[in-house]
């Protein structure tokens, strides 16, 4: 029990590592914003998620591993609704439009 | 090298980036954007440092309030940042010889400091169990040092004195305006409406865990005028005119209440800012408490600024 | 070298990075960042005393933390203050710039343009 | 497991340290933004593996801080954004 609990942390977070080098490369290489904002998303959402999972066998009492996960879903309230703030602003400030 | 000193010497060289790019950056926008990443960012050197209080501190007002009022006082000053005329050559070079002076001393000091650090630390320490806090960094904030945190809240109250002073006459009790043109959307009003919730609680809960652990007034005041202003921002609410009584009235309870505790304090126990043996925990979180809602509207009111609407009656 | 001493050099780093914005950046609300920026190296400095004082348990001495939370949430007063200053100047006079020849026409013609 | 999660820790924060680069070369403000909103959950996610190697629990409200404000910010940035001109149908009021 205790080894599949190491798995999971260590495969979680590993996941939730090269999801972070993913949405860096993302955000350097990808060629205008909204694209950037696209690779942005998946680190708000699954990078975090990942190591939050990872990380909850390793907290001490269900207290710290609920305010862990409290803590993902305010990143994933908070990075969605300001992601599509960002796209309104990208969107009306296009020269076209 | 070993892992953590790799991550020491990482953070130096991004902070240091930072703080470079704020000063060379060419708008004024693009360095308060900077200048907000590196609050964040310093909060995290604050954990490194073992000071999760200061942590908490720096998150909320170096990358949360301040960024708010920087990039308000941007937008309006945006017309101006043409006009300016860049430092001389033999300005910049002297100015450079002089900082480059300033940061070896600086340097030279911090490399040089005494093995045996002097500390407060244990007389910090002494005197926390009879207060019945856990938190020292509270200890030292509502009982060892004391009358400083009362004379800041002094200061803070002075601070917002200034700024609503610095409009027109005419003006003086009138409407601050937070943005310039407030914008409306769907999805701006969902978050105004998720947020600030989840925001109240997490700062009630700052300021009630502070007295055991890292936290306190001043963090749980910061989330909760952040709260407020996010409400502002999103046009759902207007921040009330500057002269209504309960706003003033709640901006100087925290302090009051602290001054009047202090004072009770030479009939109880013989010592201004002194609390009667066994009372001390209840009188902290009293003080704690109205200060929270003190602190949270003065810096609310602080980063709206002075009145831009004359009152209506 | 240990991660004490690295904070320590990178503060006094940051004072000599905000006090050359302060006094070379043309526009103050850049000088009112760079009075920020000085104002975080001190603060760092002050966290890497109290972190050297770690004594009876603690990880650092807390009464420079206590004193540095106090000064974080006065420099905002200070700034804020600062900053309100700044909007005003622009609203009466057209430019905010500390420079003495834009001042000084500024004093004299009221709906000025610079020159 | 500890040397692994401090691992995990130095390569978040290097990349932090990559998505800073965008903060720093931006080119529009919004990209700015976007990669400091990066840097806030990047943040978070270094502050917990940080508690979880150290065993401090406070990093946590720490975290819980930084995910809180780093949105507050971007969303500062969003509502005080210039707008268009025909967009701007209310007038600030400035008498």
């Amino acid at each position: 029990m205790k080894l599949a609990l190491q798995i999971l942390t260590v495969l979680a977070v590993s996941g939730g590592c090269f999801l972070f080098l993913a949405g860096t490369i993302g955000l350097l290489r990808f060629p205008d914003t909204t694209t950037r904002l696209h690779a942005l998303t998946k680190v708000d959402n699954l990078g975090l998620g990942l190591i939050v999972l990872g990380l909850l066998p390793t907290a001490g009492s269900p207290l710290l591993a609920l305010k862990m996960i409290a803590i993902w879903l305010l990143v994933q309230l908070s990075g969605a609704t300001v992601s599509q703030l960002i796209a309104q602003l990208v969107h009306e400030q296009e020269p076209r439009a | 090298m070993s892992l953590p000193l790799a991550l020491e010497i990482s953070f130096a060289v991004v902070l240091l980036a930072n703080a470079v790019w704020i000063v060379i950056a060419r708008e004024v926008v693009a360095a308060v954007i900077i200048f907000v990443a590196y609050g964040l960012l310093l909060a995290i050197v604050w954990v490194r440092l073992a000071a999760p209080d200061v942590a908490l501190t720096e998150a909320a007002i170096g990358g949360g309030v301040t960024g708010v009022l920087l990039l308000g006082a941007a937008a309006r000053l945006r017309a101006t940042e043409a006009t300016a005329k860049p430092a001389s050559v033999s300005t910049r070079l002297v100015a450079a010889a002089i900082c480059v002076t300033t940061s070896c001393a600086l340097a030279y000091v911090v490399g040089s400091l005494p093995d045996a650090a002097p500390t407060l630390a244990p007389a910090a320490m002494a005197s926390l169990p009879e207060t019945g806090l856990g938190n020292p960094v509270a200890g030292v904030l509502f009982v060892y040092r004391a009358l400083d945190t009362l004379l800041e809240k002094a200061v803070l109250l002075l601070a917002l004195v200034g700024v609503w002073s610095l409009a027109p006459d005419r003006l003086w009790g009138g409407t601050p305006e937070l943005c310039a043109f407030p914008r409306r959307s769907s999805t701006l009003l969902l978050l105004a409406q998720l947020l600030p919730p989840v925001g109240i609680l997490a700062g009630v809960y700052m300021f009630w865990v502070g007295a055991k652990l890292p936290g306190g007034a001043f963090q749980g005041g910061t989330i909760l005028a952040a709260m407020w202003l996010l409400v502002v921002m999103t046009g759902l609410e207007d921040i009330p005119p500057t002269s209504r009584r309960w706003m003033r009235l709640l901006a100087i309870v925290g302090p009051a209440i602290f001054v009047v505790i202090g004072f009770a304090g030479f009939a109880l126990a013989n010592a201004f800012l002194a609390y009667p043996a066994g009372y001390a925990k209840p009188l902290i979180i009293v003080i704690e408490g109205t200060l929270t809602l003190s602190i949270a509207i003065t810096l609310g009111l602080l980063a709206a600024g002075p009145p831009v609407r004359a009152q209506h009656q | 070298m240990n991660a004490t001493a690295l904070f320590g050099f990178c503060a006094a780093a940051l004072v000599g990075i905000g006090l050359y914005g302060l006094i070379t950046d043309p526009q103050p609300l850049r000088k009112l960042l760079a009075f920020n920026l000085l104002g975080s190296g001190v603060f760092l400095l002050f966290g890497v005393v109290a972190r050297r004082g770690a004594a009876a348990g603690l990880g650092g001495d807390p009464v420079p933390h206590a004193l540095v939370i106090t000064g974080i949430v006065v420099a905002f007063a200070a700034t804020a203050m600062a900053a309100a200053l700044l909007v005003r100047l622009f609203e009466e006079t057209g430019h905010a710039t500390l420079d003495s020849d834009a001042a000084q026409d500024g004093n004299t013609v009221t709906d000025g343009e610079s020159s | 497991m500890i040397s692994f999660l401090s691992g995990a820790a130095v390569f978040v924060l290097l990349a932090i340290a990559g998505g800073m680069l965008r903060v720093l070369y931006g080119p529009a403000e919004v990209d700015r933004m976007m990669a400091s909103q990066l840097l806030g959950t990047g943040g978070v996610a270094l502050l917990l593996l940080l508690a979880a190697v150290t065993d401090s629990p406070s990093n946590v409200d720490v975290a819980l801080m930084l995910a809180l404000f780093a949105a507050f910010a971007s969303i500062a940035f969003v509502a005080s954004a210039p707008r268009k001109e025909n967009e701007q149908a209310e007038p600030g009021g400035r008498e």
